[in-house]
């Protein structure tokens, strides 16, 4: 069997995404080969609407059935995904991947809410974990993103997180949000 | 007795803030402090039950909302005391970073969830080795502590859909409309009072922030008359009659 | 995606051999075309040595890695990437752990999902065994963490493992959890 062919085992059976130097020292040839054959295979998939898809995906490769099919293989996964996250699930896990490490205080903060219900969810699925203590009084303990994060998300790695800066509201809403907040704006009040 | 944990549609008081003032960008021109203060304390009424923290920190916010309307409707020629003009407009700024940082988090938040969702369309295999492959034992590595173990095993008998702090909720939280009621009966009796006499009663600062919620509430109403000569009299109540 | 590939995404994700008619039935085409089509694809396989093998077993098709690649897959089994434990792994191991001896259904009802697969897994790799049979309806089979769980997590025996100090499941839940093994079930209860 040649490296391809090699590659395509191990793919096969893994279950997470593999590094390409891992894969290159279980096969005993250099990264570089490796990363060669993967991108060479990935596009030849893509090519021929295979169906299954190579990824690059939380800094490894791995094999996943192509989206295509998705309607065909409900009946055949037997897992189809985690639950849908709540709304406060998914503020929270933004707040705890952009911010990382991060205590649970702070996110509370950040927030407006006590978060620690659905930090433990999160934490339940494997999309945060605890990466550390903080110093100082009462040694909080840091939460950060996981692999399986990135994973769930389709990222290779955090760097590919879409720009925090993007997501700040546009200036017609800071606009309207500071408007209330001027004293020009409650003068024009006749009532009371 | 019945209680609710969750706020009918905000998720905390910047949630709440946020959407008053979000909205009115869509549906009214402008929305002015005084209507924001209004909304945001009647929303407080109806949300009499809510567990300590969240509580604390919506009153907080009030203090500040209310604080900032009481300054801004100062007429122009009054002293201004510069420490706490300062302090004031600094709290001012941060409430307002906070709610660009929660719109900014908002936003992001729902590009994760979309993102969530699309890739849930790509399945991985999960069947990993094949079970009838040769006997050997591969050496596994449990990448976590006996610690990081026993914080699992927490996460998994306590599963995220039962709230364990239930039991812990205190109940007899303080309530703005309650003390409405309570402010509006003793007044008619009394006629005229001191604030700090009405509130004699009260035990924590929190049933104190309620009670004086409840008095903007019955000033605004027409139903208290309020009067203070100066920064460190005494608040002194007028019972005006229902309006 | 044509047929071909409906058909590699379906017994890329199935966990058991598929019928050629249950295959036929979904993609909604006759079944001598999907057992041309599976043949064909068998063949094509077996021709440029890939990684993977499509065979007929059980009556049904399925995906098997390649013997040829046995050697390196085991080399791949004794990486430290290959043999982490997936999130759901680690949380059934804690479950197991904490509650043992417990059978499979208390352990799929703690954690609110099937548990046979992850059970399995870390039965194979020597973590948990059978310990004991549950009287009672179904006689289920009991199990316990092993020798090499201690070694593992570095314990000399099972009561040094940590004490779940932090979040001691509410009465009630303990109570639902282990009412049908208590007789007098669920005659007294009446709270609120």
């Amino acid at each position: 069997m040649n490296t391809r062919g090699l590659l395509e085992a191990i793919l096969f059976v893994a279950e997470e995404p593999v590094a390409a130097p891992e894969l290159a020292q279980v096969l005993e040839v250099p990264v570089a080969q490796v990363v060669d054959e993967l991108t060479a295979w990935a596009r030849d998939l893509e090519q021929r609407h295979a169906g299954f898809v190579l990824r690059e995906i939380a800094g490894g490769w791995r094999l996943y059935s192509n989206p295509g099919a998705a309607a065909y293989l409900e009946r055949f996964a037997a897992s189809p995904g985690a639950s849908r996250l709540s709304q406060a699930a998914l503020e929270t896990l933004a707040v705890v991947a952009y911010r990382q490490p991060v205590s649970r205080g702070q996110v509370s903060e950040i927030r407006g809410v006590d978060c620690e219900r659905t930090m433990r969810t999160l934490e339940r699925y494997g999309l945060i974990a605890e990466v550390g203590i903080a110093p100082g009084p009462g040694s909080p303990i840091l939460y950060g993103s996981t692999e399986l994060f990135l994973e769930k998300l389709g990222l290779n790695r955090l760097s590919d997180l879409p720009p925090l800066a993007e997501h700040v509201p546009p200036a017609d809403v800071v606009e309207a949000l500071e408007r209330p907040f001027r004293p020009e704006a409650s003068s024009s009040e006749s009532t009371n | 007795m019945s209680y609710e944990v969750k706020t009918e549609v905000f998720e905390g008081p910047l949630d709440l803030l946020l959407t008053l003032i979000t909205q009115h960008k869509v549906t009214v021109t402008d929305l002015s402090l005084t209507d924001l203060v209004s909304e945001y304390v009647a929303y407080l009424d109806r949300i009499a039950h809510l567990d300590m923290e969240i509580t604390s920190e919506f009153l907080l916010i009030a203090a500040t909302l209310i604080q900032l309307k009481a300054r801004f409707l100062l007429p122009d020629d009054e002293p201004i005391d510069i420490d706490e003009e300062l302090a004031l407009m600094e709290e001012r700024d941060r409430l307002l970073a906070r709610l660009l940082a929660c719109a900014t988090f908002k936003d992001v938040a729902a590009v994760l969830g979309h993102r969530l969702g699309a890739n849930q369309q790509f399945l991985p295999r999960t069947l990993g080795l094949d079970m009838d492959f040769p006997d050997t034992l591969p050496e596994v590595h449990i990448r976590v502590d006996a610690r990081g173990l026993a914080r699992l095993a927490d996460l998994a008998f306590a599963p995220p859909e039962i709230d364990p702090d239930l039991d812990h909720l205190a109940l007899d939280l303080p309530s703005v409309p309650d003390a409405i009621d309570d402010l509006r009966t003793r007044m008619a009796g009394m006629m005229r009072s001191e604030f700090d006499r009405m509130i004699s009663h009260c035990d924590t600062t929190l049933e104190v922030a309620a009670y004086f919620l409840a008095l903007l509430e019955l000033a605004r109403w027409g139903i208290v008359g309020v009067n203070q000569d100066h920064r460190d009299a005494p608040i002194m109540l007028t019972y005006e009659g229902t309006p």
